[in-house]
């Protein structure tokens, strides 16, 4: 563990610009950018407070930049649980408690051939990556997403249809007939990638780590983990890694999300 | 803004308003979101003469009133907290050190009262005698009064200029007794509760939620517990009592005087609400009388 | 619909799913709402020997995770009991009945089994060794292994037929000793857990909100608390464990199960929703085979 | 105590047909009618579930009926905490648990002249009694109504304006300028009356009672409590009497909610 540098966040109460649904299970939840609101890189993510009418207890929920512009922020969430059906309920100008931005991002390789590998919910940080954050590379990004169904695509709000997108349903009812990792494999053998990144369920980020080990390439992952303070403080994100220091511990708040996929521990990972 | 500052044994804290152990870590961490000179004070994360591991993750569980954690004390170690931590932390001027330490025998308390001793930059001990998240000792010395007696006096010695807190579990029969204990063995203040011990299953595996089985229960649904604990001290002591559990509100806070605490500490609500310690120091500074009417003799707050 | 009946000592019991002491009084009250006879059974508002008036009120306290009670065992006597509420409540036939009762002394728990020996429509008798809210005795005895062992003998003795459940409270150090003393004493099952000792104040009046100060707290607050308990007990003893405590769910009830609970009570949620009983005797009756697999050999259920 | 007779009552979920304000306290809920809710008589209430999306435990929460046609039965509630806040909230369309009709209701005495008493909320049981309950009584049935101003008379859907009814606020924004009890007192004072009924503030009722004392006539107060059961079961919701058999307990669910006023301890009444 390096000496720890305490994250930029602030707290912040941003008014609700919009909340609709992209598809059965997936909706896009804007909020006003609050004017100190520092630029974030493409995979940190905010702490979003769950407005509750009725006192339930709630920890925060972590939700990863899906976009951000000068005026808004932009979520996709999933509806899994109790929280998300909560932020599902928000309105247009309602106000939401949160802060950000939070952890470490993927990093920035202008010179390197990237192939992003997203599923489901994970496309969020690697579209940021591709085409609005910061360290958006145009050309040398490559950015494959895949899901069960056409239904799953849920992202048919922005244009995916675009060089360097390429798309992948199990069940072939669009793109590639595959899982996304398969079609990863396929286009990495038409044109060579220096780096991967990947953000997704354990199981697909596991099996972009196996390809990385074969190809002989670094692999960025974006782990989940539950969280309670997402400042590195209370110890409750850890995942298990090959690092020591004190530890083999690190947690997924701070010194995550994306990490160096080589040193994660990946068969005693949680599956969230 | 009227004068709510309290003294604890030999220390004079600037408001009763802290932050609970582990919840903050080692406080910096929280330094974005908290203005954390404007609190009473910080009680950083428990330390122990080694660094520790902690349990194997999840480690954290929410249920829809309350959260248990499954930490089990992972911390950086007595050395790395005294040489890299704490003066990390004094940097930021002004803001209230208590160190909270846990320790398996006798000698270790020795060796660490020993090593704070003659330290600056911190205000006082919070002694752990009641985390259920790891095996047996701590929570095992924090149910025997003799036991309990005895720490509390071999610490106080060693650091008769701070602040000596020993914070107690919820999970016993009789709390007074082991207030009373600490009480005899010199102890500045009673920090009550630490977490209730609870259990979560999974339905679709069978089995407990974390891999110890039992955890610790905190959040909004052990307020009332919580109360209790700290009323049943305040008959048994005379000294303050620093009361934590459930704090969600200032309402919560205000409870926690009534029941016969001298300061209070969130924990758990500062994960949803990170604004909360500093707004209840606010509505009790707003209306001082209201806390000195309050405030038990023993407490001695500003006249 | 498959067999989920359980074996309780000498009792058998159609399934696993009870209304807790004092939730339904004597349960003649809340037959417009509960089919009665649906249910494994109903433990009648605990009894003694005289009249009770109980508390002045107000009695009941609503937190936002559950509530506080102080009824103060507010009760009709053993005459009563036997001579009118019983009668009433066995004029429906296939009611399962558990009687459940207190007493201040051995003497007095004698001539309550005594009484109880020769009488039929029952099947048996839960001792409350665990009420908070009367002074000292109940709850002194049941933090007392000793006594509990004597006192399960002693009735246990009497009523050699029926069926015999202790029930615990959580508001001790070890839930464990004690349930392994009503298991010596030739109990038939621990019924785990009581009400956990809280308090509320009235931030206008300075005060509690009770006039006895602290009450009982229960409902969905203090699951993972009540699931730790019967955890405890079942690492204890090897005779049957009725679990209760926060269920609001039919996944809660299912979670004393995989706690090692063999039966379980429905306490508080009841008044939010008196058709849970009989959804959760649902759910189990629906899988059979998900009880059985789960149920301690102590209990042998239907095999 | 007599002997213990159980409640007729049932567990319905009913459909909510309208829900709107009656002003800025009060609002009108209207809940269809159950085939099979048996009719209630005046002085019955509901125990009603409050709806809560995120697991907050709420007891259930009583209220009169303050109308009961073949459709529809209607309750005012005022919003004083966050049961009723919730209630608030319930949407046209929304199912609503509760059971009923339970209690004790206002006696029927058809030869009478009875002289009705509210304040506040208390309104609905009287209202009920006078106008719809199968006890109405037209002539021999007067209903004076009390609030402090104008405002707080939420009753401007229905015709108060009609013989029988007399008004008082205590600013004299409306009608009688005083407390309703002392425009009982007036009211009395031209045509006597042979019972009192009232249903309000405990103040109120207390004050209610000393005129009765003072008449040397029956008085039936309505009274209010926290509940558990609502069944007669928990004995949480006692208030304190001067009648014995055991204790001097009785259920304001059960034994009540109208009671003899005769038998009460008015000076040991929770004043909720
Ligand atoms: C860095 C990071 C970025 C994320 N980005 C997104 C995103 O862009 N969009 C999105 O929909 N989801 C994202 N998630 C996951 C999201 O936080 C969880 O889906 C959400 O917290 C679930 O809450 P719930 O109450 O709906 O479900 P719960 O019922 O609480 O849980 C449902 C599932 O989510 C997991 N979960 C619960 N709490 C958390 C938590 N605090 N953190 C992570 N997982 C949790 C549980 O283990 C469970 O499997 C991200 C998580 C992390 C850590
Ligand atoms: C027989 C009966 C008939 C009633 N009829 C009506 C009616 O027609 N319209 C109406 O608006 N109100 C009526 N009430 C009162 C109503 O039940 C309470 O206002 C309501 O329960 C308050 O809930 P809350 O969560 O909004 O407020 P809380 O914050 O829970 O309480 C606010 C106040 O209400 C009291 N209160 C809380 N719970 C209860 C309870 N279960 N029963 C009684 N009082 C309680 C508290 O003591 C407190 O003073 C009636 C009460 C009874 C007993
Ligand atoms: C994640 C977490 C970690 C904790 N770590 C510690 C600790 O290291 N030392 C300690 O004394 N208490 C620890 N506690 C207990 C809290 O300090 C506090 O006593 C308890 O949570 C009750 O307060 P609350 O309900 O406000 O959270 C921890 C609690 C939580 C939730
Ligand atoms: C209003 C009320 C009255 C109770 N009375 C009794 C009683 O007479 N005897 C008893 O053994 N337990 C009594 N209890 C405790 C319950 O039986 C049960 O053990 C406890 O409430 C925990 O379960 P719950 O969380 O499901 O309510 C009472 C609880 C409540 C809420
Ligand atoms: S959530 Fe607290 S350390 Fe990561
Ligand atoms: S509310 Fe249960 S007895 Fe009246």
């Amino acid at each position: 563990m390096g000496e720890f540098v305490p994250a930029r966040a602030h707290e912040y109460h941003a008014r609700v610009l919009s909340n609709v649904r992209l598809s059965r299970r997936y909706f896009l939840l804007r909020l006003e950018r609050p004017r100190d609101f520092i630029d974030p890189a493409a995979g940190q993510f905010v702490h979003v407070a769950v407005p509750t009418p009725d006192d339930r207890f709630f920890l925060r929920r972590p939700f990863s930049i899906h976009d951000c512009t000068r005026d808004a922020i932009e979520l996709v969430i999933v509806e899994v649980g109790p929280g998300s059906q909560a932020l599902r309920r928000a309105r247009e100008g309602d106000t939401l408690h949160f802060y950000g931005p939070l952890g470490h991002a993927y990093p920035v390789l202008p010179e390197k051939r990237i192939v992003a590998i997203g599923g489901g919910v994970g496309l969020a940080p690697l579209y940021f990556y591709g085409f609005r954050a910061p360290g958006k590379l145009g050309e040398g990004y490559r950015l494959l997403y895949g899901a069960r169904t056409r239904e799953d695509l849920f992202l048919e709000h922005v244009a995916l249809e675009r060089t360097g997108v390429s798309l992948a349903t199990d069940d072939g009812s669009y793109g590639f007939k595959g899982n996304v990792v398969q079609l990863a494999a396929a286009v990495i053998e038409e044109e060579p990638a220096d780096v991967l990144f990947s953000c997704g369920p354990t199981v697909m980020m596991k099996a972009v780590q196996k390809l990385a080990d074969r190809l002989a390439i670094p692999h960025y992952a974006s782990l989940e983990n539950r969280m309670g303070c997402a400042l590195g403080a209370c110890r409750a994100c850890v995942v298990p890694t090959k690092l020591d220091g004190g530890s083999p511990y690190r947690t997924v708040c701070h010194d995550g999300p994306v990490f160096d996929a080589s040193v994660l521990q990946w068969d005693e990972l949680p599956v969230p | 803004m009227g004068d709510i500052s309290i003294q604890i044994g030999p220390v004079r804290f600037k408001n009763p308003v802290f932050i609970a152990s582990g919840i903050c870590g080692y406080a910096e961490e929280y330094s974005p979101l908290v203005n954390l000179s404007r609190l009473g004070g910080v009680v950083t994360k428990t330390i122990t003469m080694l660094p520790r591991a902690g349990n194997l993750p999840p480690r954290i569980h929410e249920m829809p009133h309350g959260m248990l954690n499954s930490i089990g004390l992972e911390n950086v170690g007595l050395d790395r907290y005294v040489n890299e931590k704490l003066p990390q932390l004094n940097q930021r001027p002004d803001v209230g050190v208590m160190v909270s330490v846990a320790a398996e025998t006798e000698d270790e308390f020795i060796k660490l009262a020993e090593r704070f001793a003659p330290m600056d930059g911190y205000a006082g001990l919070e002694l752990n005698l009641s985390c259920p998240n790891v095996k047996g000792e701590a929570l095992d010395q924090g149910r025997n009064p003799q036991l309990v007696e005895k720490i509390s006096r071999i610490v106080k010695e060693r650091i008769p200029k701070k602040s000596l807190w020993i914070k107690v579990t919820p999970n016993i029969t009789d709390v007074g007794t082991v207030a009373r204990a600490a009480e005899q063995g010199g102890a500045d203040a009673i920090a009550a509760v630490n977490t209730l011990v609870g259990i979560d299953f999974d339905l679709e595996t069978g089995k407990p939620v974390f891999a110890r089985g039992s955890a610790g229960y905190s959040g909004p649904a052990i307020l009332p517990i919580a109360l209790q604990k700290v009323w049943e001290c305040a008959k048994a002591v005379s000294i303050p009592i620093v009361g934590i559990g459930g704090i969600a509100t200032i309402d919560d806070a205000r409870k926690f005087f009534l029941a016969g605490a001298t300061a209070i500490q969130v924990g758990t609500s500062l994960y949803n609400d990170p604004g909360l310690p500093e707004r209840i120091v606010d509505a009790l500074a707003e209306n001082p009388e209201w806390m000195r009417a309050r405030a038990r003799a023993s407490a001695s707050p500003a006249a």
